[in-house]
């Protein structure tokens, strides 16, 4: 199980942080499942997951795509290969309609540029919205993968900076202020079950809602993501140490960025 | 019907319109946006569900004043910086926003097109949105008493769409990922397509959206036009432009410059296919 | 996901369901109609825009307690006598009704297909259909102030429709006029297709409709399942067929022959391509 | 103008009263304009002005198939011919919400069961609607035609009985109960512009919005028309008498029919 070289991992055989984070997301997602993909990091582990696996993992891209099957990673997520190789592009008032508002997509996977200590995320403003600090691409697709995936992943780096007590604006809804929120909204999917970071992974806890550090990666300590945390970061009694990757899966990972 | 780019902008985009350029990746009709910046239109409220580099260029050249969207960034790149400055710095001029999700922005074109007053979604609850954009606000289902959110029609003084091809009569054929270009077309007073080609006879094709001609109000031949964003069957995506357009947007001389030499030094019209824009590539990542 | 059709019927129609089988015009699903008369399923909801020849039969065996429509006739003939009889004189049994229009009746598919409680149309405005159809309740715009008409969705138990092919992993495609075929499928709990054949590769055809296997519950292959009505690509409408049918459906004892010869004559299961429906046509007219 | 005998008309020279009817019809419709039309006359009436006085006629059948050019006469709205011919099938949903509802056809065409003196048709229902003398197929695509096409011409044969004072349902408003209240309702469309039948045209007062017979056709007198009529017709002070079929309309409208 630890990262030792192999015939299919050329280059350096310890996965690094971003690895472990991509590889453990692409091991949330089940087989034959369907999965509501974003560009950068959600595609790279949604692509990789299919190649593992998850062969029949379903990719929906929001550009229409259903069922997308992509030889090469797509760099926007309406590239050609995603329309050439998909089961059926529909228009995209469809895909959000028909397909994410109707309840028929089992994962929904998301960044960040804030989140906070219940789920909550912000993509679009830092600071004052009327004067942001740093203004963010906004909502996209966003708000509604929050409310209407089965359940979501959010993938992001952990830094203080990013692991907020607070949102400055909350573009997409997580556990909202606690117990109960998500169902008072009328949100039909569980919301965020998962936050897959560089350093571990937390998870809602079942009563509080509050994003609790369940798993480090190897090497990482409770205290290293505390640290890197900006709120007093609860960590599980029964804290694991994230799986490290297969050989197989990081070859295969690299086989897809260009590393290795 | 069949105009000349600049042709066609002059007679059909005016200042002050709310101007929807439309293309979810694929198929943004970058072109037509530089010859807005070539024929200076100023005041325009600039309606796109992802503004793209199409829309940073034009905010960058200080066309518009409004930006009704719902994603701004460079896809799979970062961020889109004329936008940004134009936001926090006010450079070149201030820029107002109306911000909405996909879902929203979606409903909006379908509900424009329907003839409808608004749409109905599922969609904003709980998020800071609610507060912050008046455009979104709750109705109640009559018949299970649900809250949902409505947002109201768009309803463009013009579209702008690129499409593979056009027949004479100006039908319109487009294929692949085509997103909401048809809500668009349809929901705008005015509809300007530019097409890869115009032929006389449009063989059908898989996936295809046929626009007729009843609702275009003029087609413009721009060969190359989407670079270097892309025409399925035509050419890919440069995705290595996207990437390079970072450090252009970056940096308020650099894009002067580039608006100066790319768009300017184009100007006298659209581009001859011998000197498609994705050519132009080397000079712009220089 | 691949199974005949007496055994899909059997597994995905329940007594009691509401059933939309839609085809407008084209791909009707006739031949699961039989099916189900042939299971003796009762008190049915049945759902569908243009009840057409096969909800007469339908509803002449018996099988129908409600139906949701907006246009019950022969296409380009006349009257569904069946249906008449049903309603004016409760035979075989009293059937209730619940009226749209074709506007409506599209636009509660398309809010059952989108997840959404209700949709929002201009329609029914000064009509008696507002009195007498409690689905159709007034809701105002809150932007403009406009008052409108609000619809609930449809999201029937099942949905039967035909398509001209599947693959074998259950994915479905079809082409020409689609109608509200899609939304059908995706508003209901369940759905049923039946196809013209099963094939390894769905080559893209233009005009397509695809399904995916995980909206669809079960395909069954029916050759000619769509006769009188038409496949396009595979066999043409069948004009006569619904001329004759006016003579058949007019006559009690005439439709019960006919019930009894050409449906239950040919139970156990689907009818093969050696004995397509269409080749009743004869004996039908006779 | 009198139909006398031509090499393109080889059956009885003379209209009959159907024939009359659809070429009055067929000569409404503009060139380059767009028409709804429904199966029967109307459709014969839009593919004969296609063959003759307007060849862009741009035709819309409820099933989808916009600007359809059929070779032979549809049986059903949804003949594989309208589709094969079309410049674009779209799903039903689109033609009703994109095209009619947001008023782009010009002419609606529509039959009736009855109609009354304000031109409001009934095709639902005769007598009690929950004890029906006689049940109609029901509203189909009317209602929508009605209130949202620029202008509606029905075509029916007249008679006391299809000719009534009031109609048993209000299946598609015409003119309502009178002035203004079209505006009131809402519907954007002007409504019946134009009744023709087998004995003449009515159309509506400007200022009562009631239907007054302005033409009768070759032969029949306002005495018939106001006999075939169910409540008391008023006739216009100019009653024209509508121009006989051409030779070449009548030669045109056999060939479609199958006549000749």
């Amino acid at each position: 199980m630890t990262a030792t070289a192999s015939p299919l991992s050329p280059s350096p055989s310890t996965a690094d942080a971003d690895e472990v984070m991509t590889v453990t997301a692409a091991r949330a997602l089940a087989d034959g499942s369907s999965c509501f993909v974003g560009i950068g990091l959600p595609s790279t582990a949604a692509n990789l997951a299919r190649r593992t696996h998850a062969p029949d993992l379903w990719m929906v891209y929001e550009s229409g795509t259903l069922g997308a099957s992509p030889d090469t990673l797509p760099l926007s997520i309406g590239d050609g290969e995603l329309a050439e190789t998909a089961d059926s592009v529909v228009p995209v008032t469809e895909v959000f309609n028909y397909w994410l508002q109707a309840g028929r997509i089992d994962t929904g996977f998301l960044g960040a540029a804030q989140i906070d200590r219940f789920g909550n995320i912000n993509t679009t403003a830092i600071g004052d919205y009327d004067a942001p600090a740093v203004r963010l691409p906004g909502a996209g697709g966003a708000p509604e993968i929050a409310a209407s995936c089965g359940r979501v992943i959010v993938i992001v780096r952990q830094s203080p900076r990013t692991f907020v007590e607070r949102v400055d604006f909350t573009t997409s809804v997580g556990h909202g202020g606690g117990p109960g929120d998500r169902e008072r909204l009328g949100l039909r999917g569980a919301g965020p079950v998962r936050v897959i970071t560089d350093l571990g992974v937390l998870e809602p806890d079942p009563a509080t809602r509050e994003l609790v550090l369940t798993s480090v990666h190897p090497g990482v300590t409770a205290e290293q993501a505390r640290e890197a945390t900006g709120w007093d970061l609860a960590v599980a009694p029964d804290l694991a140490t994230t799986p490290a990757p297969e050989p197989h899966e990081l070859a295969v990972l690299r086989s897809l960025t260009g590393r290795g | 019907m069949i105009l000349p780019l600049d042709r066609a902008v002059a007679e059909l985009v005016r200042d002050g319109d709310t101007v929807a350029m439309e293309g979810f990746t694929h198929l943004i009709p970058v072109e037509a946006g530089h010859e807005v910046i070539r024929q200076g239109r100023r005041d325009l409220t600039l309606v796109r569900m992802t503004p793209d580099i199409v829309y940073d260029r034009m905010i960058g050249a200080g066309c518009a004043r409004r930006l009704v969207f719902s994603w701004g960034g460079n896809p799979g790149v970062g961020s889109l910086h004329r936008f940004r400055d134009a936001v926090v710095n006010g450079w070149p001029r201030p820029l107002e926003l109306e911000e909405h999700s996909h879902a929203g922005m979606a409903n909006r074109y379908a509900a424009g097109a329907a003839g409808l007053p608004f749409a109905v979604l599922r969609g904003y609850a709980g998020t800071d949105l609610v507060g912050r954009t008046p455009t979104i606000k709750p109705i109640t289902c009559p018949f299970t008493g649900e809250e949902l959110a409505a947002v109201p029609a768009l309803n463009p003084d013009v579209a702008i769409v690129h499409a593979q091809r056009a027949d004479r009569s100006g039908n319109v054929q487009m294929w692949g990922i085509t997103g909401v270009q048809k809500e668009a077309v349809l929901a705008a007073d005015r509809a300007l397509v530019t097409v890869e080609e115009v032929v006389d006879e449009l063989e059908p094709v898989p996936g295809q959206v046929v626009l007729p001609s009843r609702v275009v109000s003029a087609v413009s031949p721009v060969p190359g036009g989407a670079r270097p964003s892309y025409a399925h069957g035509y050419y890919v995506r440069d995705n290595d432009a996207y990437r390079a357009w970072d450090a252009v947007g970056r940096d308020r001389d650099r894009f002067t410059a580039w608006l100066r030499d790319e768009v300017f030094g184009a100007a006298g019209g659209p581009r001859t296919p011998d000197r498609a824009p994705g050519e132009d590539r080397e000079e712009q990542t220089a």
